[in-house]
Parts: structure tokens; C-alpha cells; sequence
């Protein structure tokens, strides 16, 4: 069984409230020297089989059209997960 | 970035003929010229920036204020004694009694929900928030009316399921309960969704804010979030001037909200109220810093100065000009005193909020402006806030008018006998329009701060004010779009009478009123006309009725192409209840309850939800405006509220009098039994009319049956028109029985009328 | 009889939880979320973790109220013994401290959903559910975006072979919850979280029922007794 | 400026009722053949200068501590960013 995955993150631009949040959590906890923490998403799609050209060709597909909202994210990237 | 790209003041001396990218801006060459003959030079960028975005329609209400005047110049001295604060602040304030003061607004965020639905509602939400908490007060609530496209069009997929998360994901939380609002759904909102939303708040009467800077030498605070590059777009042609080498960066199209900062934001900014340290206050919305200074330095009497560079940043690109464009969200600004700074900053820093001190007020008359070492802006700032350009645009009336009016609905079949009845019944209820709005209603929270006695589908969201006595609010917000198409003088005043009746049926005494108009392109002379005639209907039906406009907004350019959304001016009304607890509801909860209805019914289909269901028909006048009835019947609904003879009370609108007693049974599945014979003999009508008229000024209520002989003679006294219709509860499976015609289970009721929403994003 | 109640920064619900402790016949002591030291719970009988979106919700729900320096001092107390209640956000603080075992992610139906929830009452012997009849069913308001409960079935098995799970969804199971749970307990009894909120349902006007308040009443009973 | 990416995912076992929903919607886009579709979390925490070993051990102490809940996630990564 081979995977895709897709990486989505918020548009630099964009106020990231959740990031934010995170980052400051990180401070309180004492783990600093982070200068910013943005957070996004990541999918996993499993495939039967290999990932093949075609199926990778899919999920850039559900990237753009359903997975990242073009108004505040970007597709950072879609590729067949390396073996573990 | 070096201060050599900085245009300043001295620049612009210097350089009067510089070519400057004002019709970019969105001005026009004679408030250009207006703006040099004003500095008695050429603007600098950053001015140019203030002035452009203050000087726009949304801003400066150019357009709209030579009609919006007849809403103060209407308000009568007695209308005026309620009335804490008026037309002109943020939000109007209203004495609601025992020392409490109520504020409420409603504004639009039509177009960013357009463009990203969710994030344009959440912010829509937070904007008008900020507006009720600048006045000083708690906000108590959010209601929010909606309209969109028609239910089966794809678009309406994307922007329904977003508009209504953001509102709630919003507002949810912020912790403030959603009481109530409107979903309407019509094609001609298509590409032009109007996502209005309100928020109430309450204060004592003694602890109103006000956006002013006066006092040399109070500090000028700028707390919240931090600022970037948010709703700029157009002034990127100032940066790229600036920065001829280097483009500029890009700058985000929408705005993100965060509501955690927001409620944050509230809770830090009441402590800092209660603690007595904050003289002025302004929330930071459209137009950001450019309007928040400007504005409190003019309306304080004296000049303030602002170090543009110590705002703190999330996008340290941003230039001058930007910087005082940006409409980040959950910002505030606060005039404080130097001895109260202290304690102002312990607050903030309680809460985790960052507040900055920009500057102070100043004993010149000018708004001054710095980028480190240089003067950026230099202007006398009532030329920004309130000296704005002022439009007579021409008017007339459209001339599809006539056509319109004359093409009515009667030449529309009718239903025939019981079972045509029956079936128009059931196509209504299972319209868009006429459906269960469950699927939208509860995303929201309604029972946070446990002060919420009623909420949707009640007629009216009432809030309970004071937890010691009970006392508190009913709100109720109406447009008929369809209406005030076809009369909008007309269709302005049946939104007022519709929310005013809302509120009545609670039981609450009707105090105010604020209103959002939804309109087309001001430059249209037919939307124009539109315009005034809404707001002239508006503000002398408000005369008529005694209850004043204490603020609003309003939003133009809602139009694809040539083509304009029904001219949409929303009402808010606002009463006042002795104890939110004794309300009355909109169904009936027991068996037994004498059924009456209360008003005169006439043969008025044009307009109606009949026609526009059952035969997609739209024309002819709407039904006629009677405002003295209005009047009545709220006294009469509040003389036997407070009597303790109603048991329920429902209003009847859209789709008359048989969908009135659809809801009625549906609210708490209790069937109900009624008669048409006495409204035919009464008021010569048929079954059809009786059923579907959209006749105003009438409402069905529910009597115990020991208190029936006592609502009538109370009725009589009033000179109220009442007719006794039946009575509630019917033997076996609850069914709602209209003797004579049909007779129809709740059951069946609740399958046409549950799960339309659904079905239609399902599909 | 003294209840705290903490407030986190996006706390919504303290305000109604104090007032169901007022309506019970206790006194609510508000609970600030930077407050910490030794004393900070002495004289206190009980502590209410109330519902909202404690920092936001951001990153997961009560992953960040987790660390404040309140919960530094609940959570040994708690596992010593006092008696905690946490509402919905408060739940999520719980399962995150892992003071209660398993953990509450986004409704299966991806919305917010507000609702009058019928619930049935299926442990009796804990802190805050001894005023409750085993079996009794009653109406509490729900209101969550992320309120589906899971654990892996060896955690769900052994909750209810210890009778730990404390209220179940009826009718509706309304976000995904595994096995209809709406509140567990720990073992002892002591600490408790519930997905809906009783809170908003102790007031005659407000709310959909009165069922609310025996889990205040409860508290402060134990507290007599204890 | 350097930036770790960590990644957290849901635990196999556990249900994803987020990744089920986009699976059923890409269904109805027509987009199919993705067997399963899992959604996690990215998170990009920003440092000053390059990405060390020491700033890597604290992104992997963020993840542990914060990032992840490890009743539900897995920390499926933390890595240096590769450049783009
Ligand atoms: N349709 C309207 N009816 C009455 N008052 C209005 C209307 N539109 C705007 N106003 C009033 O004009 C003033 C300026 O409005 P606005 O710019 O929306 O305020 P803000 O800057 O606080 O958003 C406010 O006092 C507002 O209440
Ligand atoms: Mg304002």
C-alpha cells in the first residue's frame, strides 16, 4: 500500500492565530529560541498499490480543489511518502 | 527600508507637482483637488492614503448622508428622552430603566464573505462587537441576517456552509450566545450574499464611552493584536510608488480572524473600564488607524500626535502608508490620562494583551503624524472624518415599475378545495425559505452566559439584562426583500412593523431601532431612488411609531453587472421586558389553549411567499402599511403579557396565517383545531386568503381557556380587532385541523418542513 | 460549602458555572489561570474546570490550558482526592492533563452542534453524581465542536467493566462519541468530565430543563458528609 | 533563517472523523481511488540562522510535550526544513 501526502500551510501573509498560540504556548513551557511557529495541515492518502504517476497527478488535483483554500493556504507540497 | 522613501510633509512642500496615484485610490479629480486646497498643498502618501480610504463610500457614507439625515431631523423630543447616545457614535445607547442603558448595532460584511466566506462572516462578527464595546458595555449577544443565492445553486454550497461557520465559530467563541437573525434565499443575492450581523450590550447609564481625545497630554493606546499587511489591497500602488526599486510584498487579500484575542480583548477592555482608566475609546475597524485617530481627534478639542513606527507589527514590510490603512482585526484604541497609565498598562498585561503607547493629545488642532524623525501626515482632522465629500446623486424611479406593480397576482390559479389548500401549506413549509433553519440555527450557541430566555425560532431573542430583577431585552431583526422591490418606501416600513411586531409578541415594550440597508450602486439613479424612498419610509414610520434610529450602516454596491439585489433594508428592533422570564414564546405547549388571532386580514397575495413558491411569481403592491395597527396591537400584547393572559403569541408573516399555525403546532408538536368561518364572514375573505394573506399587523395567540373571557374584554378595550379561532390540542395524533378544508399530522408537517437545507448541500 | 471555578483565558461558562454553584447553595471562589502555590485550593471543597475555548482551542482543546500554572496545582489534588468537574472545555483539559483516560476530537459531522441533549446517568457513586437516581434519564444542554469521545477499545472496555463511564448519549449520539459516552470518571470517583453542560440548566426560564443542578447539589452534599 | 518542520498524525487506531470527511467529499468530486485519507497536523517552528542539532532535540521536546497528545497522535517526524 503506497501513500500520498499533501502538506498544506497558511499563506505566509495571513495571520495565523493558531500558530501564534502555539508559539506562545512554547515559551510558557520554556522551550524558546522559536521565532515564529506556523501551523498547517498534512494528508495522508492511501493508494492500493504504488504511488504511481497517476495517482500522484490525482492528489495534486484534491489539493488544489479541496484540501487547501487558495484565499489563505498554499499547497507546499504533494509526494509519495519515503518508506519509513 | 531607510527614510529616504518616506514621503513627508516637508516632501511635499518641496515637490507640490508630483503625479499622485489618487484615482487608483479610488478618488475622484475634485476631491483630489479638495484634499490640496484643504493642506493648501499636494498630500503626502500617507495622507493621500488616510483620505482616500476615509473619504470612500463606506467610510463616509458620501452617498447616503443627505437622505440618512431625515433619521435625526424625524426623532421627536419625546422619541429623544430614552436616548443615551444617538446617531454618530459608534453604537447608539438606550435607557432601558433602573439604571441600565442598552446598545445595539447591525452592520453588513456582504462583500468578504463573498470572497472567503467563513473568514469574511467571523470578522464581520468582530467588527460589530468591537463597535458595541467601544461604547463601554458588555456585549450581551449576536443575532445575524443572512441572505444568499438560491438553495439548489452550486455557489450557494460554498457560501451557506461557510458564512454559517464563521459566524458561529466566531461568535461561539467569543462566548456570546446567537439569539436569533434571518436565512432568506432569493437568485438576486447570487453573487451578492448579504451577511448582516448585530450585537446588543449593556452598560450602566452612568458609564458610557465615547470616542474623543480630549485632555493635552492624555496618552493615545493602541492595544490588541498586532498589525499587518489586512485589508490594503488598493494602497499597494502608494508602496510601490514609494518603493520604485523593490515592489511591494504581498499583502493578504483577506482577513483572518482570532476570535481568542477578541474575547480577550472584551475582558481586558471592561476591567479597564471598571477601573476608571480609559477617558476616550474607539475599536479599530474599517479604515484602521487612519479612522481611529482621526476620529477621536475629532471629536475631541484638541490635535494629537502619533509615532506611526512604535505600532507593533506582524509584517515588519509594512510601510507608512499601510501601516495606517490596515484593517488587522481585534484592535483597540484608548485615550488615557499619564496618571492612569500605569494602571492601564497592569491590566493589559493581566490579560496578555499588548498596548502601546503612540502619542498623546496635543494642544494644536491638527492630527501630526511621525515616521521616526519625519512628519508623515499634517491635517486638520475633521477634513478626514467628518468634513468628507457629500453626493446628491440623482434619483428616479425605475422604469419597470410600473410593469411590475400592474403584473399582480391575480392572475395566479389558486389552490382548490382542502387538498390544493393542504398541498400550498406543505410546499411552503418545505420552501428555502419557509424550511426548519435547525441545520443553521444550531451551529450556533445559544445558551452561553445562561441569560438567554429566548432564542430561535422564538419570534424575538430576548436577553435577561439584570440577574437580580429579571430585567433585559427582546431584539427581533426583518426585511422583506420581495417588498420593498416592489414599493421600497412601503417595504422599508413593512421590515419596521414586522421587527416592531416581533418584539411586541415577547411581551417587551418597543424602544429603538437600528438598521442595516443593502442596496445596489449608489450611481444608479433607480437603486438611488430605492435608497431614499427606504430610508424616507423608514424614518417616518419610526416617527409614527415612536421609536428612534439610534445607528446603522449601510452597503452599496451590491450588484452584478447592471443588475442590483432587491433594495434589502434590514431592521432591528429593540424593546425593553420587566422580567425576561415571564416572555411569551411562539408555539403552544399545552393542549386545551384558546386560539385567537388578533388584526384584520385582507385579500393581500402580491409579494407573498405563495406566490413566490408556488408560482415563482413576483409583482403587484405589497400589503398595505398600517402602523396605527402596529401600534395597537403591541399595546394590546404587552396590556395582557403583563396581565398574565397569554399563554403564546406568534406573529404572522410570511405565508400568512397557515404557516403561523403549522409553526405553532410544530414548536411543541400539540396539535391544534381552528375554524375559518368567523375571518370569512368578518372580513370577507375566502379559505385561500384567510390562509395565505400576507395581511400585517396580526398575530395569533394562545389563551388559557380561564383567562379567555378576560383577553377578550381586554381586547375590546384596547379596540383591538380579535376572533377566536379554536383551540389547541386535537384528539389522537397531534394534526393541525382547519374545519371544513384539511387536516394535516404534525408528523407530515415535520417531514416537509425538516431537512431541506441538508438535503440540498447534500446533493 | 466552597467550589472553585477556573478561568482560563477563553473560559465562556465560568460565570454560569459559578452561579449553578450559588443556585446549589454553594459559594464559588473564581480560580484565575496564572494564579499557583500550595494555598491556592486550601478551604476549597471541589474545583470546576467550566466550558469555552480555553486559549483559543487552538492547536488541540486544552492542550494549552493544561500547562497553566493552576492546573500545576489541580492536578495533585485532584489525583489526592478533590472532587473536579470539568464541563466540556474542562473535560478537554482533563483528558489532556490525563487525569481522565482517552481524549475529545472534532464532532464525526464536522460542526458545531447546540442541541437539548437527553442523557441517562450510569454511575451514581462519584463526587458530582451521588444526587442522581442509577438509570436516571435527563435533558442537559450540549453545545461542542470537538466532542467525540475515543480511546482504543482496551481503554473503552476496561471504563465500562469498572463502571466508568458516568452519563450516555440517548436517542442522538451527537458527535461520535465511542459508545454513546458522554462523561467518565476516574477510578476513585472524584474527578469527573461531561460534553455537556449541566451549568445552563438550573435556572427556570433559562435553559431546557432544572436537570442540571443535582450535579452541583451532589458536590456540596459529599462536602457535608465528608 | 531556518525552519523544523514536525509533523503529528492520528493514530492509526483511532478514528479520523476529519480525514473521513475529506475521503467521502473527494469522493463526490469525482476525485477517487484514495483508499483512505488521514489528516494531521504541520507545524513549522522558525529559528534564527540554521537548523542545529540542538534546535532539532527542542522541536522534538515541542512535539512531545505539546504538539502531539500521544493518547490519539504520533509524532511522525521533525526534521529540518530541506530548502525549497
Ligand atoms: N443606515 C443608517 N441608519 C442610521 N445611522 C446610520 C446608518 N448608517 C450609518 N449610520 C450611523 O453613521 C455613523 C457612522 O457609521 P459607521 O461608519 O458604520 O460607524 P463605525 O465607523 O463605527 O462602523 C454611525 O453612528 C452609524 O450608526
Ligand atoms: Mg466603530
Amino acid at each position: 500500500m503506497g501513500t500520498v501526502i499533501v502538506d498544506v500551510m497558511p499563506k505566509p501573509e495571513i495571520l495565523d492565530p493558531q500558530g501564534q498560540a502555539v508559539g506562545h504556548a512554547l515559551g510558557k513551557l520554556g522551550i524558546d529560541g522559536f521565532t515564529e511557529v506556523r501551523q498547517g495541515k498534512r494528508f495522508a492518502l492511501s493508494v492500493d498499490g504504488e504511488v504511481t504517476e497517476e495517482a500522484l497527478a490525482r492528489a495534486r488535483e484534491a489539493a488544489e480543489r479541496l484540501l487547501s483554500n487558495p484565499v489563505i493556504e498554499d499547497v507546499v507540497s504533494v509526494r509519495a511518502e519515503a518508506d519509513a | 527600508m531607510t527614510a529616504v522613501h518616506v514621503d513627508t510633509v516637508a516632501a511635499a512642500s518641496g515637490d507640490p507637482d508630483r503625479e499622485q496615484p489618487w484615482a487608483e485610490l479610488g478618488l475622484r479629480a475634485d476631491e483630489y483637488a479638495r484634499i490640496r486646497e484643504i493642506l493648501g498643498r499636494r498630500p503626502t502618501s500617507s495622507e493621500l492614503a488616510m483620505y482616500s480610504v476615509m473619504w470612500s463610500e463606506h467610510c463616509s457614507y458620501k452617498s447616503s448622508k443627505v437622505h440618512l439625515r431625515q433619521f435625526g431631523e424625524k426623532t421627536t423630543d419625546q422619541m429623544r428622552e430614552q436616548l443615551l447616545v444617538g446617531i454618530g457614535e459608534n453604537a447608539g445607547v438606550v435607557d432601558i430603566g433602573e439604571g441600565w442603558a442598552v446598545t445595539f448595532k447591525i452592520e453588513s460584511h456582504n462583500h468578504p464573505s463573498y470572497v472567503e466566506p467563513y473568514q469574511g462572516a467571523a470578522t464581520g462578527v468582530g467588527g460589530i462587537v468591537r463597535d458595541i464595546m467601544s461604547m463601554g458595555a458588555r456585549p450581551l449577544a449576536v443575532m445575524d441576517p443572512l441572505r444568499f443565492g438560491a438553495l439548489d445553486h452550486p455557489d450557494t454550497a460554498r457560501v451557506l456552509p461557510g458564512v454559517v461557520a464563521g459566524i458561529g465559530g466566531y461568535g461561539n467563541c467569543l462566548g456570546l450566545p446567537n439569539i436569533g437573525g434571518e436565512v432568506v434565499f432569493d437568485s438576486c443575492y447570487q453573487g451578492n450574499p448579504l451577511v448582516n450581523a448585530l450585537c446588543v450590550g449593556a452598560l450602566r447609564a452612568e458609564d458610557i464611552h465615547l470616542a474623543k481625545a480630549s485632555g493635552t497630554g492624555n496618552k493615545v493606546v493602541l492595544f490588541g493584536a498586532r498589525t499587518g499587511g489586512d485589508g490594503i489591497g488598493g494602497v499597494s500602488v502608494l508602496a510601490s510608488e514609494t518603493f520604485e526599486d523593490a515592489g511591494p510584498s504581498k499583502r493578504p487579500s483577506v482577513q483572518v480572524g482570532d476570535p481568542f484575542a477578541e474575547k480577550v480583548l472584551i475582558e481586558c477592555s471592561l476591567e479597564l473600564y471598571a477601573a476608571g482608566v480609559v477617558d476616550g475609546i474607539q475599536d479599530l475597524g474599517g479604515a484602521g488607524l487612519s479612522c481611529a485617530t482621526s476620529e477621536l481627534a475629532s471629536n475631541g478639542d484638541g490635535g494629537m500626535r502619533v509615532q506611526l513606527d512604535r505600532v507593533p507589527l506582524r509584517d515588519s514590510s509594512l510601510t507608512p502608508e499601510e501601516i495606517l490603512m490596515s484593517e488587522s482585526q481585534e484592535r483597540m484604541m484608548a485615550i488615557v490620562r499619564p496618571e492612569h497609565l500605569e494602571g492601564f498598562l497592569a491590566i493589559t498585561d493581566r490579560w496578555e494583551v499588548e498596548a502601546t503607547v503612540l502619542g498623546e493629545v496635543t494642544d494644536g488642532d491638527h492630527l501630526q503624524v511621525y515616521w521616526h524623525d519625519d512628519l508623515v501626515v499634517d491635517v486638520p482632522p475633521r477634513s478626514v472624518a467628518h468634513d468628507g465629500p457629500v453626493y446628491e446623486r440623482p434619483l428616479a424611479r425605475p422604469g419597470y415599475l410600473d410593469e411590475l406593480q400592474a403584473h399582480n397576482t391575480r392572475v395566479l390559479p389558486r389552490p382548490v378545495g382542502g387538498p390544493g389548500l393542504r398541498e400550498d401549506l406543505l410546499a411552503l413549509l418545505g420552501s428555502p425559505d419557509g424550511c426548519d433553519l435547525s441545520w443553521v440555527t444550531q451551529q450556533y450557541d445559544r445558551y452561553v452566559r445562561g441569560n438567554t430566555a429566548r432564542a430561535m425560532p422564538d419570534d424575538a431573542g430576548v436577553v435577561r439584562v439584570d440577574e437580580e430583577t429579571g430585567r433585559g431585552v427582546a431584539l427581533a431583526t426583518d426585511c422583506n426583500g420581495r417588498f420593498a422591490k416592489l414599493d421600497p418606501y412601503a417595504g422599508a416600513q413593512l421590515a419596521l412593523a414586522e421587527a416592531y411586531r416581533n418584539v411586541a409578541t415577547t411581551g417587551a415594550r418597543p424602544l429603538a431601532v437600528s438598521d442595516c440597508l443593502n442596496f445596489g450602486s449608489p450611481e444608479d439613479p433607480g437603486v438611488m431612488w430605492q435608497f431614499a424612498q427606504a430610508v424616507t419610509g423608514l424614518a417616518d414610520g419610526c416617527q409614527q411609531l415612536g421609536v428612534p434610529v439610534t445607528g446603522g450602516n449601510v452597503s452599496f454596491y451590491n450588484q452584478t453587472g447592471d443588475t442590483a439585489i432587491h433594495p434589502t433594508p434590514v431592521v432591528a428592533v429593540l424593546g425593553v421586558v420587566d422580567d425576561v422570564a415571564d416572555t411569551n414564546g411562539s408555539g403552544w405547549s399545552l393542549p386545551g389553549q384558546s386560539l385567537y388571532l388578533l388584526g384584520r386580514t385582507r385579500e393581500e397575495l402580491d409579494g407573498s411567499a405563495w406566490a413566490h413558491v408556488v408560482h415563482a411569481h413576483l409583482g403587484g403592491r405589497p400589503p398595505r402599511v398600517d402602523l396605527a395597527a402596529e401600534e395597537r396591537l403591541a399595546g394590546t400584547l404587552l396590556a395582557a403579557s403583563r396581565a398574565g393572559l397569554v399563554h403564546s403569541a406568534h406573529d404572522l408573516s410570511a405565508g400568512g396565517l397557515a404557516v403561523a399555525l403549522a409553526e405553532g403546532v410544530l414548536r411543541h408538536d400539540i396539535g391544534a383545531t381552528v375554524s375559518l368561518a368567523g375571518l370569512r364572514e368578518r372580513d370577507g375573505v375566502d379559505d385561500f386568503a384567510a390562509l395565505f394573506s400576507e395581511s400585517t399587523a396580526r398575530v395569533l395567540v394562545a389563551v388559557p381557556p380561564e383567562h379567555a373571557e378576560a383577553f377578550e374584554e381586554l381586547c375590546a378595550a384596547e379596540g383591538q380587532e380579535v376572533l377566536a379561532l379554536g383551540t389547541t390540542g386535537s384528539e389522537g395524533p397531534e394534526s393541525l385541523v382547519v374545519e371544513g378544508a384539511f387536516q394535516v399530522s404534525a408528523a407530515e408537517l415535520r417531514t416537509a418542513h425538516s431537512g431541506v437545507i441538508e438535503a440540498a448541500l447534500a446533493s | 460549602m466552597r467550589i472553585g471555578v477556573v478561568t482560563f483565558p477563553g473560559s465562556l461558562d465560568d460565570g454560569d458555572a459559578q452561579r449553578a454553584v450559588r443556585l446549589a447553595g454553594g459559594e464559588p471562589v473564581p480560580l484565575w489561570h496564572a494564579d499557583s502555590g500550595d494555598t491556592l485550593l486550601h478551604g476549597l471543597d471541589g474545583v470546576i474546570l467550566p466550558g469555552g475555548f480555553s486559549y483559543g482551542d487552538y492547536l488541540r482543546c486544552g492542550a494549552i490550558a493544561r500547562f497553566s500554572p493552576v492546573m500545576g496545582a489541580i492536578i495533585p489534588a485532584a489525583q489526592a482526592g478533590l472532587p473536579v468537574l470539568g464541563i466540556c472545555n474542562g473535560f478537554q483539559v482533563l483528558c489532556e492533563s490525563h487525569l481522565l483516560p482517552g481524549a475529545l476530537v472534532r464532532n464525526d459531522h464536522q460542526q458545531f452542534l447546540c442541541r437539548d441533549q437527553l442523557l441517562r446517568i450510569e454511575r451514581t457513586d462519584t463526587a458530582w453524581t451521588s444526587d442522581f437516581t442509577p438509570g436516571q434519564e435527563v435533558l442537559i444542554a450540549l453545545k461542542n465542536g470537538e466532542g467525540g469521545y475515543v480511546a482504543d477499545e482496551a481503554t473503552l472496555d476496561e471504563l465500562e467493566a469498572e463502571g466508568r463511564v458516568v452519563a450516555r448519549y440517548l436517542e442522538v449520539n451527537p458527535n461520535g462519541s465511542r459508545r454513546d459516552i458522554a462523561g467518565v470518571s476516574n477510578a476513585r470517583g472524584n474527578v469527573v468530565g461531561l460534553m455537556p453542560h449541566p451549568e445552563h440548566c438550573v435556572e427556570a426560564g433559562f435553559g431546557p430543563s432544572l436537570d442540571g443542578l443535582p450535579f452541583f447539589t451532589s458536590v456540596l452534599r459529599q462536602a457535608v458528609l465528608a
